[in-house]
């Protein structure tokens, strides 16, 4: 491989512990120059990101760009390996910018802990760990790089959230500690059955597909429990809604858009290439997991009375579709993951945004109790109304190219995997698109639709008066979409439109790297 | 009367002797009588001169070893092989002088302020070091012996410092008579080794023991012996179920002795096991490898599962660093397996380094606050965060590389232990790996248990005034932070210290 | 090769992807500056529409110079398949005396591909294609110009012009669609669009409602889209690909499911699974209940949706991709199909639900319903032509009765669509609508020379004419049950005495909460009586209110326009120009649009233009083709050769089959080249066959009419004093004279026995058991939904997540007694352990 | 066979040594037993020394007296430190810290 050793993506992955180190020896009582500092940063590192959008050679993406090859622990032969290529592209780019932007959010929305200090430096650490995991191409320095986010998000749920922070949060640590426990034997065991030569992700994967066949359905059990934890599949998924619904605003929407793309990232990235015959054995109980997540989420979510818990259990769902689509082992299903990925991360990370503002305005987030939001905030209620429509999958927005083409190519999984089977997952999945409709729109209309509740209504802008202007007083109770929430949000918008109507950006970039996997997994079995 | 007496006696073989290799254990020897001395004749009022004299000499000390390491990789030998410096001796020594550093630095304040004897106490921590240091040398039983009780015996005594406290006492007696009783089983073990090789030096025991093996198997003494020797070290490293001793003392002894305790002891113990085990006892695999194999499994787990009920800090870290030793042993316990042993030396040595960094980081923040909220319990940690968020912060650190989370110092130590059981492989390797890996997931409950405590629940009485730790806490919070970090990051710095092919090119295997 | 001599195109239908560009720009428009605009954004909409209406005849006018340039130019040449390639070169020709294949014009860009499959956005344009287009903007057209009147005033204008212009756009966009892809895009469109307009009110819980069920039943039927969707792409992707296109391509799985190499079991469940989806889209039983609760929506979002465009949609799916149903679902192999089934399932039971409603817009529906129902049993019984042309004349009359109704409850009824309670008499009141109204009622019940007779008795004759004798006698009670229903509801409108607020009162002194809805509504509306501008979110806000007094039915119009101009104390009237020339136009299209395809007068423009011809195209060797061998060697072998194993069906009809096909495309696939369309035959129209049809049609109107006026006529009318029953005169006393056997007869007999308790019953099932089913289906989803959450999530899954957790903490509590604290304790379990070890290890080494 | 008595008498010494600790509750009691064990290894290693005709095993056995001897010291002193503070020696009343 060609190690041009530019520094681009090492100074794009720890950029914002500069911005750590400088607030580290602010007091905590100037919030706003943290605030500032943090937007800065986090802009900074945005921008090395598109300059690094700008740079990359888009006819070859399957290969390694940028890549760094550096010693750092010799004694267990793990190299600082960095490089980017198309799969890596999108989610290391939407880290960047989701950071920012939850940065941007945070400007009058610093959750009641208050501390925008701590906060915002938990979250600029987040972003390296999250970064770095994307970039990594050494096990040992993904393996750190995956385990950095654990403890900025423990704190940023168990501080900053909601009633049962402190449940959520040990649960969530909890959890994907044992998921890494087990990964890390995986990767382990992984080493010493390629020769114990390297960690690098070029050796793995070419030496990967030699170890016996046994032997890499155990290493495959080991990494299937690490990844699905974080990603979440079921049934290792019962962390996400406590986490999803106690965490603060900013720490759902990273932990959706960004955070359990480490899973299925990890799936595609690592345990596919390098185990290519455990994966395949593994493949229809990840595809049965998947479908099961698909329609057990939107049975879920169908149960739930919380806004917010009820767009975390769609996550369930969602991230069934893109494992559906990996565990299908074709070119077209791993696309439609990748792509599932990110729309995913974009739609119900400006779901969680949108339950975050409601919360902020209505200290409550029971559907019973939201009624008329489009009365009482009309651009509230379109944006959710838009994102719930992105999220059960409208065609022309985002949402829906992860999820239809991963029902496709379920129809014809790849390497002799079983059609019987993938078909009736097919048909299961799509079952479960209904579901989504189903609880979407009932969320949605029981929360925007109709009059507003009355509790609320004293407070906020009457819904019946036609002097708007005699009731001001009260109009900082409830109030629209603000400024900062416009400069937030906008850009999630836009990008759902645009990857709806325009996938082909995402895909082109995605395409020839996936290409290359599958044909990496193809030739690993016989 | 005395010509006869020379002429019957063999030809005395002067032994060489290397006094630069010897010069850290000379310079604590000197040091130690001048802290005797200097004490007899010092003022009460001017005493705390004496911790500063104690750092000096804990670094002075330090010198030699490291022009010993500058110099270069030849192993320095004497006494007929018997006190050996070589470069896993070397480091080693460094580490105990390192901790017995930080340990003056978080005892001088307690001492002071508790008004506690602290000449005596330095002297005793010298002491205690110099069998430390001695312990990283010795190749022979008697020499491994007496490093031991040189070292436990200050020990015993520091631990029940408190004169007047009943729980100090309490800690210092049943420390005392378990490790009394604990060196009779070692030493009649030792007898036993002894008796059945007929040499105390290690590497020939370890000679017979693998003719023994090799011909007719090993009779039912050595087995014996060998038992015996491990739980003499277990007790020392607090493995389950030879542990029981520890929470209590760690709880009653004063903390800077139990911080001492419960790093320099137990790693003292590991060394002493490692030399017994690589030198003397590597053949009996078969009896050592499935006692360590149960002895890591349980320790790790019952030092977990207990520590997950603890409402009281030290004895949560006393239980915790139970759990950890359990983790130090594991890779002892396929030591024979495979080509793992240099892996698994490896592996003991850099949990050893990494480890006390962090324990002893974790107990410098509890001595700091405790000194204002004068409370033991987790509860007592409450709003940590929202006033002293530096050693908060630092707190956090600590118990999250304790938990193994990277990149923080623990995790590359349970990466290499874990990378050693697998590079044995077999089913028993893979079991443990395995009951390991949830024993990570145990273990960060109780550690995310404190982390809690002290970033989500309010202060417990209110109080919010910052605490401002003395000087020398700092500098030993400021060490052990420097040490968890950079370890965590580019553990290639140290590392290349453990690279200890000398003594394991010196086995038999 | 044979290409160039032949086939015209034009500006018009290369770039007919234009028009729906057009109405989705305007969309976007219309939500960012609508509200800026002096009309709220629906000029734009209206001139979106109008543009694409240009477009589209445009696109008409050159397409039936392109079918006319074939059949004049082309006589016996065969073309080669290009189309593939997106141009719009001509390759089609004819043989013999058949109408030739004409090439669609297609073209289409890559939106994106990934792993080695495209998928494409652009056009296909044929007959059909061209014919929705240009019904869709036409009728589009016109409703957003109703809407202009009866929406005034609302809150929401911009944005209900918005959606109305998304919608059409999405239509638009689904008839173009050259793949699946696209079909897809523009279906799922509509779904959103039908979703927001149904629920336009959304402050009553109960449109919101409607519009969650309407969007949730359709979405369960796209689930068959999606996987069908699947199943065909990947069944006809390599045959597709070989041919340089993929297996979205409408075209590519038209041609492939004619082929020979086509998987008959592939082919099977992707039509079922398709069929699924025109199930729920277009309102097909089981899945029809949603159709008349989202009547909740505003009258011209019925009228467009639910009449005219979007609930055909089903239907065109059947149509586009005929050939998949055709071979995939076996008809005309066998007697019975699914679609030919479900459509006649459908035909009755909604006709005999229109009987016992009393909303007139849910009569409507369910009349839509029941006319969908024909539609799909023509597409079942292969009477393609037919089919589509009831879809073509079914949008004016339907659409028409829409917006009578519309235009009844607007200026007639108060805002009540209750037929029983708010209307009666209103022919006075309301000439042009009564008029526009009768006529549309015409068309609709098949009365001869009306638009409907054409169409639906084509459907009836070519079932017969195919065997399917169960179902021309389906067709025929439909149409007796048409004509009987539409009749009631034409009485209880129109005829009569004006009942309610069709009386001009007012519901004061039966429903004290509407009276006081009613009241606060009209402060408002006499406090801005004189305020020019509409924008009175107050007074449309109050009205709204108001309404929430009435607890009957699911579709008040009342919403929203407290002060649109007229005195609500007025009484009936006629409506404005902006709802009435709407009404006209679509009025006289309800009876002369029949004439294009009217075999009684000779016109057959729909069979030439629009049908596609069931030929083999391109097959190279041989220009005169294997086609023409048949046709001409083996004429008594032609109905074998056609419709293969279709022979017992057929075996009557043999030789009646008119012109086209005859090219063997059928079941048995063209062992050259391509067939794009399955070869079908038409019934020859003869009177005779209309004779049945006719009578029934006219039995069941009179019959109707006559218990109508037995029922409703007269009798105890609580709103009617005495100076009313003078007012009868003397036609009025011979009714109250024969009231009493009529009482007799229908009451005890017909009604308690016959007549009421079937259509009760019908309704009964259809409400509690049906709708029972959908709304169970929703409900217990949601309940399972509840339970496996509470159950399986909070108590299995977590519960062993949790228990874990505490298993490893009570360890620890069932270990800590070990640390009694006593010394001599501790050295027991020392030295134990250590004897344990040594004598196990003993045991174990020596 | 001679050195196999001693073995034997070293044993049965080790064993009430062992016994004494785990079954005494007074403190000097358990000293003694653990001087016992001591004891009991300085036969054992004297028994081998001779029986090896090696003279490390007499060399281990002093150091072991020795330190022994400092053990034994620092002992006496705790017991006597707890008697100070508790008035008696009994060693199961030192259970404060337990759990």
């Amino acid at each position: 491989m060609d190690y041009s050793n530019n520094a681009l993506l090492t100074i794009g992955t720890f950029l914002p512990l500069v911005g750590v180190l400088i607030m580290m020896f602010i007091p905590g009582s100037e919030e706003r120059t943290h605030k500032q500092i943090a937007i800065v940063t986090s802009g900074l590192t945005l921008a090395v990101g598109i300059y690094t959008l700008i740079q990359f050679d888009y006819g070859n993406s399957a290969t390694l760009q940028f890549a760094v090859n550096e010693e750092w622990i010799s004694v267990i032969k793990s190299n600082y390996i960095v490089g980017l290529d198309g799969i890596s592209l999108p989610l290391y780019v939407l880290s960047m910018a989701v950071t920012f932007l939850v940065a941007i959010y945070t400007w009058n929305n610093v959750p009641d802990a208050g501390n925008p200090k701590a906060f915002l430096m938990l979250m600029l650490v987040l972003q390296v760990g999250m970064a770095g995991s994307f970039v990594a191409q050494d096990l040992i320095l993904f393996f750190v790089f995956f385990e950095l986010v654990l403890l900025p998000m423990y704190f940023m749920i168990g501080v900053w959230g909601g009633e049962d922070r402190q449940y959520a949060s040990l649960k969530f640590f909890l959890y994907t500690m044992f998921g890494s426990a087990l990964m890390l034997v995986a990767f382990l065991a992984l080493f010493f059955q390629t020769g114990a030569e390297s960690f690098s992700f070029e050796h793995l994967m070419s030496a990967g597909a030699l170890i016996d066949h046994d032997v890499q359905v155990w290493i495959f059990a080991g990494m299937f429990v690490g990844f699905a934890v974080k990603v979440p599949m079921f049934p290792f998924h019962t962390w996400l809604p406590d986490a999803h619904t106690q965490a603060p605003t900013q720490g759902s929407v990273i932990l959706a858009a960004i955070l359990l793309k480490l899973g299925t990232y990890g799936f595609v990235r690592i345990a596919l290439p390098m185990l290519p015959m455990g994966a395949h054995e593994w493949a229809p109980v990840i595809g049965i997991l998947a479908v099961i997540g698909i329609i057990y989420g939107a049975l879920g979510c169908l149960a739930q009375t919380d806004m917010k818990r009820l767009i975390a259990f769609s996550s369930v769902a969602h991230m069934g579709f893109v494992m559906l689509g990996i565990s299908t082992l074709t070119t077209f299903g791993i696309n439609a993951a990748l792509f599932g990925m990110v729309a995913h991360g974009l739609i119900t990370g400006m779901l969680f945004f949108v339950a975050g503002s409601v919360k902020h305005r209505y200290h409550t987030l029971e559907i019973k109790r939201l009624s008329g939001m489009l009365i009482q905030m009309p651009k509230m209620g379109w944006i959710l109304g838009f994102a719930a429509m992105a999220s059960l999958g409208l065609p022309g927005l985002a949402g829906f190219w992860g999820e239809f083409p991963a029902i496709l190519s379920a129809y014809n999984p790849g390497f002799g995997l079983n059609p019987t089977l993938f078909r009736t997952l097919m048909v299961v999945a799509a079952l479960g698109t209904v579901l989504a409709a189903g609880y979407l729109l009932w969320l949605y209309q029981r929360t925007a639709f109709g009059e507003p509740n009355p509790e609320f209504v004293s407070h906020g802008e009457p819904a019946h008066s036609l002097s708007a202007a005699g009731n001001e007083d009260h109009h900082d109770e409830i109030h629209d979409v603000s400024v900062v929430e416009w400069i937030a949000w906008t850009p999630f918008l836009l990008a759902i439109v645009v990857f709806g109507v325009y996938p082909q950006l995402m895909f082109k970039v995605l395409d020839p790297a996936v290409v290359q996997l599958v044909e990496r997994v193809g030739n690993g079995i016989p | 009367m005395i010509a006869t007496l020379l002429a019957q006696a063999p030809d005395w073989i002067r032994p060489h002797v290397d006094w630069h290799a010897l010069a850290p254990e000379l310079v604590l020897v000197v040091g130690i009588n001048l802290v005797l001395l200097i004490d007899l004749w010092l003022e009460d009022t001017k005493k705390w001169m004496m911790a500063s004299l104690t750092g000096f000499i804990l670094l002075g000390a330090f010198i030699p070893v490291v022009t010993l390491a500058v110099i270069g990789d030849d192993v320095r030998s004497m006494f007929f092989d018997r006190y050996v410096v070589d470069q896993y001796a070397l480091v080693l020594k460094a580490l105990f002088l390192l901790i017995g550093y930080v340990i003056v630095l978080m005892s001088q304040n307690e001492l002071e302020e508790g008004g506690y004897y602290q000449g005596e106490f330095y002297l005793m921590l010298l002491v205690s070091v110099l069998g430390m240091v001695m312990m990283a040398s010795s190749r022979d039983l008697v020499s491994v012996f007496v490093a031991l009780e040189l070292l436990s015996i200050p020990a015993y005594m520091m631990a029940a410092w408190r004169k007047r406290d009943a729980k100090s006492n309490e800690a210092g007696v049943k420390y005392y008579l378990l490790g009394v009783f604990a060196s009779g089983v070692l030493l009649y073990g030792m007898s036993y080794l002894y008796g059945t090789t007929g040499t105390t030096k290690l590497t020939e025991i370890g000679a017979r023991l693998a003719e023994a093996d090799a011909g007719a198997g090993l009779i039912a003494m050595q087995v014996i012996a060998v038992v015996f020797v491990i739980v003499g070290f277990s007790f020392k490293v607090s493995a389950v179920p030879f542990h029981t001793w520890a929470p209590d003392t760690y709880e009653g002894a004063p903390l800077p002795v139990t911080a001492f305790l419960s790093v320099a002891s137990k790693a003292a113990g590991f060394v002493g096991l490692v030399s017994m085990l690589y030198l003397a006892m590597y053949a009996a695999d078969g009896v050592y490898e499935p006692f360590i194999w149960v002895l890591a499994a349980l320790t790790m787990t019952v030092g977990n599962v207990v520590a997950l009920r603890q409402t009281n800090i030290v004895r949560m870290l006393a239980y915790s660093s139970i759990s950890q030793g359990g983790f130090i042993l594991m890779p002892l316990a396929v030591l024979a397996t495979g080509d793992a042993a240099e892996s698994a030396l490896k592996a003991v040595v850099i949990y050893l380094l990494i480890y006390a960094f962090s324990n002893l980081g974790a107990f410098a923040v509890i001595m700091a606050v405790s000194r204002k909220t004068q409370s033991g319990e987790i509860s007592s940690f409450g709003g940590l965060m929202s006033y002293a968020p530096g050693l908060g912060l630092l707190m956090t650190l600590f118990l999250a590389s304790l938990a193994g989370i990277p990149p923080l110092g623990i995790w590359i130590a349970k990466l290499q232990a874990f990378k050693t059981l697998l590079d044995a492989g077999g089913g028993a390797a893979y079991t443990l790996a395995v009951i390991a890996a949830v024993n990570t997931v145990i273990a960060a409950a109780y550690y995310m248990k404190v982390l809690r405590e002290m970033w989500m629940k309010p202060v417990p009485d209110g109080d919010v005034t910052p605490i401002n730790p003395p000087q020398p806490i700092w500098a030993a919070l400021g060490i052990c932070a420097a040490g968890t970090i950079v370890l965590g990051i580019l553990p290639g710095l140290v590392l290349r210290f453990a690279d200890l092919s000398d003594l394991t090119n010196a086995l038999g295997g | 090769m044979f290409a160039t001599e032949a086939l015209t195109s034009g500006w018009f239908l290369e770039n007919a992807w234009l028009i729906p560009l057009i109405p989705t720009v305007a969309f976007f428009v219309i939500l960012g500056f609508g509200k800026r605009m002096p009309q709220g954004g629906s000029e734009v909409g209206i001139a979106s529409m109008m543009a694409s209406l240009v477009l589209a005849a445009g696109a008409t006018y050159q397409w039936i110079q392109r079918v006319q340039s074939v059949e004049g130019g082309s006589e016996g040449a065969l073309g080669a398949i290009r189309g593939f390639a997106g141009s719009a070169l001509p390759s089609a020709a004819e043989t013999g005396h058949s109408a030739a294949y004409v090439e669609p014009v297609i073209r289409h860009w890559t939106w994106w591909q990934s792993g080695g499959i495209e998928f494409t956005l652009g056009q296909h344009i044929d007959g059909l294609a061209i014919m929705v287009l240009l019904v869709v903007t036409f009728i589009s057209l016109l409703v957003q110009v109703y809407s202009t009147e009866y929406v005034k005033g609302d809150r929401r204008y911009t944005h209900f012009f918005a959606a109305l212009t998304l919608f059409s756009a999405g239509m638009l966009i689904m008839v173009l669609a050259e793949s699946m892809v696209q079909f897809i895009l523009g279906w799922e469109i509509m779904g959103l669009t039908s979703f927001l307009l149904i629920g336009h009110w959304w402050e009553d819980g109960a449109n919101s409602r409607a519009a969650l069920k309407a969007f949730f039943t359709v979405r369960v039927g796209d689930m068959g889209l999606l996987v069908g969707t699947a199943i065909i792409y990947f069944g006809a992707s390599q045959w597709a690909q070989a041919r340089g296109s993929n297996g979205f391509s409408i075209q590519a799985i038209s041609g492939w499911a004619l082929s020979e190499g086509a998987d008959s079991k592939v082919l099977m469940w992707g039509a079922v699974a398709l069929f699924i989806a025109c199930i729920g889209k277009s309102g097909q039983f089981p899945l029809h209940t949603w159709l008349p609760d989202a009547m909740a929506g505003p009258t011209p979002v019925s009228s467009l949706l639910h009449s005219s465009t979007m609930v055909v949609a089903g239907v065109y799916l059947v149509a586009r991709l005929y050939p998949v149903f055709f071979v995939g679902l076996d008809i005309l192999d066998t007697g019975v199909n699914l679609v030919a089934v479900i459509g006649g399932i459908t035909i009755i039971i909604a006709a005999a639900l229109a009987f016992v409603q009393n909303d007139i817009k849910k009569v409507l529906a369910y009349s839509t319903v029941s006319q969908l129902g024909y539609m799909m049993m023509g597409l079942g019984v292969g009477a393609w032509t037919p089919a589509v042309f009831h879809i073509f004349t079914h949008a004016f009359f339907k659409c028409c009765l829409f917006l009578a109704a519309g235009s009844i409850s607007h200026s007639g009824s108060h805002h009540s669509f209750d037929m029983k309670k708010d209307m009666g008499g209103l022919r006075k009141f309301m000439p042009i609508t009564f008029a526009t109204w009768m006529v549309s009622t015409f068309a609709l019940c098949g009365v001869p020379f009306f638009s409907g007779f054409f169409s639906k008795d084509e459907i009836i004759d070519n079932a017969n004419h195919n065997g399917y004798t169960v179902f021309f006698y389906v067709g025929l009670i439909g149409a007796a049950m048409t004509a009987a229903y539409m009749t009631r509801a034409t009485y209880l409108t129109f005829f009569g005495q004006p009942r309610g607020a069709a009386a001009g009162e007012h519901h004061d002194a039966h429903d004290p909460a509407h009276a006081h809805g009613e009241e606060h509504a009209l402060d408002e509306i006499e406090e801005h009586e004189h305020v020019a501008e509409p924008v009175l979110v107050g007074a449309a806000v109050a009205a709204t209110q108001g309404d929430d007094g009435h607890g009957h039915g699911g579709g008040h119009d009342d919403h929203g326009h407290g002060d649109d101009g007229h005195d609500a104390h007025a009484g009936p009237h006629e409506s404005p120009w902006r709802i009435t020339v709407p009404l006209m136009i679509l009025g006289t299209l309800a009876v002369f649009s029949g004439y294009l395809n009217a075999p009684a007068v000779g016109t057959e423009y729909f069979t030439e233009w629009v049908e596609p011809a069931g030929v083999v195209v391109g097959a190279e060797h041989d220009e005169s083709g294997a086609a023409t061998h048949t046709d001409t060697e083996e004429p008594e072998a032609f109905a074998s050769g056609v419709f293969g194993r279709a022979t017992p069906l057929l075996a009557a009809e043999d030789g009646e089959a008119t012109h086209s096909g005859g090219e063997g495309c059928g079941f048995e696939g063209p062992t050259e080249g391509v067939c794009y369309a399955p070869a079908l035959s038409h019934a020859e129209f003869k009177w005779i066959n209309t004779v049945p049809s006719i009578l029934l049609v006219a039995f069941g109107a009179l019959t109707s009419l006559w218990l109508c006026l037995g029922i409703f006529g007269d009798r105890k009318n609580p709103f009617k004093g005495l100076t009313q029953r003078n007012r009868l005169a003397g036609a009025g006393h011979r009714f109250l004279v024969n009231k009493y056997y009529l009482d007799d007869l229908y009451e005890k007999v017909i009604v308690h026995s016959v007549a009421h308790p079937i259509a009760k019953a019908a309704y009964w099932v259809n409400q509690n058991i049906i709708d029972g089913v959908v709304n169970g289906a929703g409900r217990s989803t949601k309940r399972t939904g509840e339970w496996v959450y509470r159950n399986i999530d909070q108590r299995v899954v977590d519960g062993a997540v949790n228990a874990s957790g505490l298993v490893a903490s009570e360890t620890g509590h069932a270990l800590q007694p070990v640390q009694s604290g006593k010394v001599n304790q501790y050295g027991a379990l020392l030295f134990g352990a250590a004897a344990v070890g040594a004598i196990v290890l003993v045991l174990l080494n020596v | 066979m001679y050195a196999v008595n001693f073995l034997l008498l070293s044993a049965a010494l080790f064993c009430i040594g062992v016994f004494g600790v785990i079954a005494r509750r007074n403190a000097v009691m358990v000293l003694m037993s653990i001087e016992l064990i001591l004891n009991s290894v300085n036969l054992n290693l004297v028994a081998f020394a001779l029986m090896n005709n090696d003279v490390d095993g007499h060399i281990f056995a002093l150091f072991v007296i020795a330190v022994a001897a400092a053990e034994v010291g620092v002992g006496l002193a705790m017991v006597l430190m707890i008697y100070r503070n508790r008035r008696s020696i009994a060693l199961d009343e030192l259970s404060e810290m337990k759990g």
